[in-house]
């Protein structure tokens, strides 16, 4: 049961968690479309130039989907699939850094708040728990209102959103891990702070934390969108998802395939980042799974 | 447990404080004069100095926010709209409820199907039923909230015609936001309980039941899901803050006029008062929220309930 | 072993297995036991000898989705307890006939409920005599006082009780039915050794004035000298050696496997200078030896080992499987 | 042994209380001893005695609330980060638990090198690599085992990897904290060995804490015996086993099932009561309330550890003659 396997090779806990993720398909469909969209961003002009997403032609507006036009046409006669196609790159230009910067600032504060506990902990925790009053789309929304609506105010909006979880995150993981009998062994026998912080803690912790940055990625991804629903994000005429979902709205009758097509967007991304996370958790601490 | 009640009261008396500073700092990077903003550029010399004066803004930022936080608590003030003129807390007299209402109601919903779906899931994992909840639970998790709220009134207002798709005028308006922001909710309820379930029904005290002989039925409900509800009902708590930022946006979806899009509003309108007043409003809500999650946390479980008396006595 | 008539419960030809995704863990090897009413066997071994399993086993509590018995009979009282429907096991026998008590007492208690309810809980359910609640009350709170626990402390929840008091309470959980059988699955280990002897002490003291006959499971030799009639030796899956408690520790025709476990003891009585241990590792369970299972880490390993599984040599109640003693008729491996 | 009566640790009067929300928790509460060179000083007592405490207190591992500790005359307790990290190199800790002991993202070969880096004391690669193999060589593991993991490993090899770190910097003096107690007893008596062993072959001086009677007998030369946080008695290993005074070292004895039937059926002198906590405790033995002879003197001043005889010290008042 506990006895090693009998390969002839071993396999490090990173090669070990590769695999394990490989064996999950649900999973890989996730990773799969993770990646599709990230060459969506690099080769999306290539597919459909952004041009067909501005130019106007009010002749064949608000059109079905058709072989020309795969998602239809909007009401200024643009090509839909063109827009939701590079309508990706403002997602991910506001998910990926946020969720970043939010996790290095979660791993710095979780790491000071395991070492130096007591007076910094205490701190911290009382400035988590007055973020973590008000509820995350409101803290962004107040940000959006103080800062206006672009693309660098909306990372900083999300990162303030966010940061509360992913240092709640990180610390608690941080402090199982300084608790663990390594920690005090690798003390014993003359480790600084800075080799029990970035040989032992940091690395043990990484999976766990890639695991939150996937979650928070999906959740920046949907906030994002809602925020430029409801006009306080990226607004129209950039073809951002949520934006698209904002000039829908009007049409909602008369044509829904404009509702349709960015909303599965959305949420196709979110939930490859969901399907990720899930599967990078199995593979981490396969006791999770039965 | 009344002393512990007080007590966690007065610790919220710092944590609204601190909210209150958050989103006045928030707001006070604001570019722009607020007095050109609201009045015009065509307004006198006198009318901008008339209107500094009466919102306080020819004061430094330290007094206005020391003053705004002694007319809260003294006065259960919050402050007064540069729009209307008008006490920030009467507008939100006649919208929290309707805020509420949705959240509530949402909250309920998600619940209910959450947690026994989420059970039944758990016992009997692996089952067709296990894998079909989990799969559309996986996906309604990674529904936007305001995009479910447009879909589900294409198909119940436009289509179907069953429900009405805006406004607050009968219990039937609640019904489209309550669905729209309890399914993504109940989908990751749903998602948790699976979760703690599969963990309490490994937990040697429910062998301990089954090797008493005791039937499967309570060693599930009885045993197991009792226990599972202390987390389940933590997560539930947690997912409160998100629901009330859900509920801002689910009534812009369906126009109803409540705290959320009074916030929104005045956002856009650069009421700055109206902002502050209404985010913190709703901060002190949730934190009642939390609040009565832990003490509820407290009758289910005796350890924790032990530890409150315990220090209330001290 | 064969007067049948105060015979409770014979295992015969035990198999257990449990299948993960991609392996089979062969837990139980044909185990063979028998109990006579009253008696008390210790079972011994290391991690992953497959005690527990065994008792899961006659229990029927092992895990249904990854565990499956797939030969064997377990006879209790007559009936095959293999082939008695599930409800009929619940309502007759799992708690009421037989009752088994857990190693951990930290976590073998319901931590919301309290002590009184759990103990009576059993009762509840296999009500026959159709008790009334105050006569279960009664009942709970005589349980609690022969477990040596005021029987006010029966509205404690589990919290509020000391390590050895939460031992005593998992006790009195399995003693309220009046079992003829209590499965006892390391019941000390958790626990101090000054707890240990007072646990151990009222035990002993219970069973024999109750009359229940008793499995202990143990890994410690010292608590099977102390506490039992017979002792089996179990080593990866199978019995290698059973007998009574005088014939094992006479360390007459002994199995090496046995001999070490003596040998790694430090003893108390006289200074040794160095222990004796068994060199390396429980085996695979995944993948056991071929021949006796103990020939990889047996200092008297001879060719045979390696090929055939050594049949059981008797001598009076005593039965020991290995070669050494050449009597028994060898099994051609099933590998 | 007794010619070369050099002491390598003295402890003097050593306190640690850890804040509870309960109150003032005395874990080790002012506990003194000596041990000379190349001896084996064993600290047995049930859980909640404070015994891992002792040895993380000892290490500096936590921060001791008084007290002084001397290793080869240099006091522990008053040095700097620095000197510490000094000090450590010829003071080693073999930890309880083999499974949280050794970080899982190292190999078995980065585990065991890792102390040597840390301190910088190997200059090449090679160095290490051949001290490395060399001390794997020491606990018996395999050389193929050096590019393993620890989740490939059971308990025994790990307890093995977390002895060859602990030798890595070729330390005198190591504190083996309950090294066993996680080990099944065939695997136990093969761990015990390799430190019998190795402390024959260098000379090392061991604190051995455990809760089992019989291994610390088997290994130790002196034996102290610890009731919540304060030592009740100490004497040489084979004193105290043929000779003990306090009635909680007799209750220990009493207590341990011996391996064959001259016992049987014998039933043991069982003391009563539990091991409660020492949270404010108040002055007077902490035995008392489970002692049988325990009278009104034994509350209200904490009992002396008293040299009752030859090197046999007992903190109870039946023994040093006020009573």
């Amino acid at each position: 049961m506990f006895m090693g396997k009998k390969s002839s090779r071993s396999m490090s806990p990173l090669q070990e968690t590769i695999y394990r993720f490989s064996q999950n398909k649900v999973s890989l469909i996730g990773l799969a479309v993770v990646i599709l969209l990230l060459l969506v961003i690099i080769f999306g002009e290539f597919v459909t130039p952004f041009e067909n997403g501005v130019k106007q032609n009010i002749r064949i507006r608000l059109q079905g989907p058709s072989a020309e036009h795969w998602f239809g046409t909007d009401a200024y006669g643009r090509d839909i699939f063109t827009r939701v196609l590079h309508g990706t790159k403002y997602t991910m230009m506001i998910a990926f850094p946020a969720t970043f910067i939010a996790e290095v600032i979660g791993i710095i504060l979780g790491a000071c708040a395991a070492f130096y506990s007591r007076w910094f902990d205490n701190i911290l925790m009382r400035v988590l728990d007055v973020f973590q009053a008000i509820p995350g789309q409101l803290l962004a929304l107040a940000v959006v209102a103080a800062l206006g609506g672009s693309i660098f105010n909306l990372v900083i909006a999300m990162l303030i959103a966010r940061i509360p979880a992913s240092v709640r995150t990180a610390r608690s993981i941080m402090i199982s891990l300084v608790g663990q009998e390594y920690i005090d062994a690798a003390r014993s026998y003359g480790s600084r702070d800075y080799h029990l912080i970035f040989r032992h803690v940091i690395p043990n912790s990484l999976g766990a934390m890639i695991v939150s940055m996937t979650i928070n990625l999906s959740a920046i991804t949907l906030q994002v969108s809602s925020m430029s629903y409801i006009g306080l994000g990226v607004s129209p005429p950039t073809p951002e998802w949520g934006a698209l979902l904002s000039e829908a709205r009007e049409f909602i009758i008369t044509a829904p395939h404009m509702i349709i097509f960015p909303g599965i967007a959305i949420l196709l991304t979110a939930l490859s980042f969901n399907l990720v996370g899930d599967g990078l958790r199995d593979a981490l601490d396969p006791r999770l799974r039965d | 447990m009344i002393k512990y009640i007080i007590r966690r009261l007065i610790v919220l008396i710092p944590i609204i404080i601190g909210v209150t500073l958050v989103v006045f700092t928030i707001l006070e990077m604001t570019p722009g004069d607020p007095a050109k903003m609201m009045l015009g550029d065509g307004a006198t010399l006198e009318q901008f100095q008339a209107f500094n004066a009466k919102f306080g803004l020819d004061k430094p930022f330290v007094y206005r926010f020391f003053n705004y936080i002694l007319q809260l608590f003294t006065r259960f003030d919050f402050g007064t709209s540069w729009l209307t003129s008008r006490p920030v807390l009467d507008t939100l007299k006649a919208r929290v409820p309707i805020t509420l209402i949705i959240a509530v109601s949402s909250i309920a919903f998600a619940s209910i199907i959450g947690v026994s779906l989420g059970v039944i899931s758990a016992v009997k994992q692996y089952s067709k039923l296990d894998y079909i909840s989990r799969l559309t639970a996986m996906i309604l998790a990674a529904v936007p909230v305001f995009w479910l709220g447009m879909m589900l009134a294409i198909l119940f207002a436009l289509k179907l015609g069953w429900l009405p798709s805006s406004g607050t005028g009968s219990w039937k308006h609640y019904i489209l936001p309550m669905m729209t922001l309890g399914l993504p909710y109940s989908a990751r309820i749903l998602r948790s309980t699976r979760g703690y379930m599969l963990e309490a029904v490994r937990q040697d005290f429910v062998r301990t039941a089954r090797s008493k002989g005791v039937p499967e039925r309570v060693v599930i409900w009885k045993h197991a899901f009792l226990n599972a509800c202390l987390p389940v009902i933590n997560t539930i708590g947690v997912y409160m803050g998100g629901l009330l930022g859900g509920a801002v946006v689910t009534e812009n979806v369906f126009g109803c006029n409540g705290l959320g899009s009074f916030i929104i509003n005045s956002v856009k309108r650069k009421d700055i008062p109206a902002v502050t007043g209404g985010t913190v409003f709703l901060a002190i809500i949730f934190a009642l929220i939390l609040l009565s999650v832990d003490i509820l946390y407290a009758f289910v479980d005796p350890r924790i309930k032990a530890r409150y008396t315990a220090k209330g006595a001290k | 072993m064969n007067t049948s008539n105060n015979m409770l419960l014979k295992v015969e030809n035990l198999q257990v297995v449990y299948k993960a995704r991609r392996e089979t863990v062969y837990a139980v090897n044909g185990v063979s036991l028998s109990l006579k009413k009253g008696e008390t066997l210790g079972l011994v071994g290391e991690t992953g000898a497959g005690k527990t399993t065994t008792a899961y086993a006659i229990l029927r509590v092992l895990p249904d989705r990854t565990a499956k018995v797939v030969n064997g009979t377990i006879e209790f009282e007559g009936k095959n307890l293999l082939e008695v429907p599930e409800n009929l096991m619940r309502h007759g026998i799992r708690g009421e006939k037989i009752a088994i008590i857990f190693q951990d007492p930290m976590s073998a208690l319901n931590p919301i409920m309290k002590v009184g309810d759990q103990i009576a809980e059993a009762l509840k359910f296999h009500n026959k005599e159709e008790l009334s609640p105050e006569k279960i009350e009664e009942q709970v709170d005589r349980t609690l006082e022969l477990v040596g626990i005021q029987k006010e402390r029966k509205y404690d929840f589990p919290h509020q009780l000391s390590g050895g008091m939460k031992q005593r309470v998992v006790i009195a959980i399995a003693l309220v039915c009046e079992p003829v059988l209590i499965i006892a699955d390391e019941p000390t280990t958790a626990l101090d050794v000054t707890i240990q002897a007072q646990v151990l002490a009222m035990i002993d003291e219970l069973r024999e004035k109750l009359g229940t006959a008793m499995i202990l499971i143990t890994h410690d030799l010292g608590i099977v000298a102390q506490m039992c009639d017979n002792v089996a030796i179990m080593y990866a899956g199978e019995i290698i050696e059973i007998g009574s408690v005088e014939e094992i520790y006479s360390g007459k025709m002994q199995h090496p496997y046995t001999t070490g476990l003596f040998g790694s003891l430090p003893d108390l009585e006289k200074k040794t200078d160095r222990l004796y241990p068994i060199e390396g590792l429980m085996p695979d369970p995944t993948d056991l030896p071929t021949g006796c299972k103990f020939n990889p880490r047996c200092p008297r390993c001879m060719d045979i080992c390696r090929e055939v599984q050594p049949g059981f040599s008797v001598e009076g109640t005593h039965r020991v499987a290995c070669h050494l003693y050449g009597g028994g008729t060898g099994r051609e491996t099933d590998e | 042994m007794s010619e070369k009566k050099k002491p390598i640790l003295v402890v003097n009067n050593l306190k640690k209380y850890f804040r509870t929300k309960k109150g003032l928790l005395h874990a080790v509460d002012d506990v003194s001893f000596t041990i000379d060179e190349g001896r084996t000083l064993g600290v047995v007592g049930e859980s909640g005695c404070g015994k891992s405490t002792l040895g993380k207190t000892i290490l500096r591992l936590t921060e001791p609330t008084g007290g002084e500790v001397f290793l080869e005359g240099e006091d522990i307790v008053s040095m700097n980060e620095k000197q510490l990290r000094k000090t450590r190199l010829k003071m080693q800790m073999i930890f309880q638990d083999p499974y949280s002991s050794i970080d899982p993202r190292m190999s078995v070969a980065q585990i065991i090198s890792d102390p040597l880096k840390v301190n910088r004391l190997c200059g090449s690669r090679k160095e290490i690599d051949d001290r490395v193999d060399r001390m794997m060589d020491v606990v018996g593991l395999a050389p193929r085992l050096r590019d393993s993991y620890p989740h490939e490993l059971d308990g025994g090899r790990r307890q093995r990897i977390g002895i060859a770190r602990a030798l890595a910097l070729d330390p005198k003096f190591i504190i083996c904290d309950e090294p066993v107690s996680a080990l099944d007893v065939s695997i136990q008596a093969q761990i015990i060995n390799i430190l019998m062993d190795l402390k024959e072959e260098k000379g090392l001086t061991y604190i051995f804490i455990t809760h089992d009677l019989s291994v610390v007998k088997h290994i130790s030369d002196e034996i102290a015996v610890m009731y919540l946080g304060q030592c009740v008695e100490k004497a040489s290993s084979d004193e105290l086993f043929s000779q003990p005074l306090h009635p909680y070292t007799k209750a220990l004895l009493a207590a341990i099932p011996v391996p064959n039937l001259s016992k049987r059926h014998a039933r043991p002198t069982v003391i009563r009561g539990e091991v409660g906590n020492p949270i404010d405790p108040a002055p007077g033995c902490r035995f008392a309330p489970r002692c049988d002879f325990a009278t009104e003197k034994c509350v209200g001043r904490n009992p002396e550890l008293r040299e009752v005889a030859n090197g046999h010290f007992v903190a109870c008042l039946l023994h040093n003659g006020e009573m």
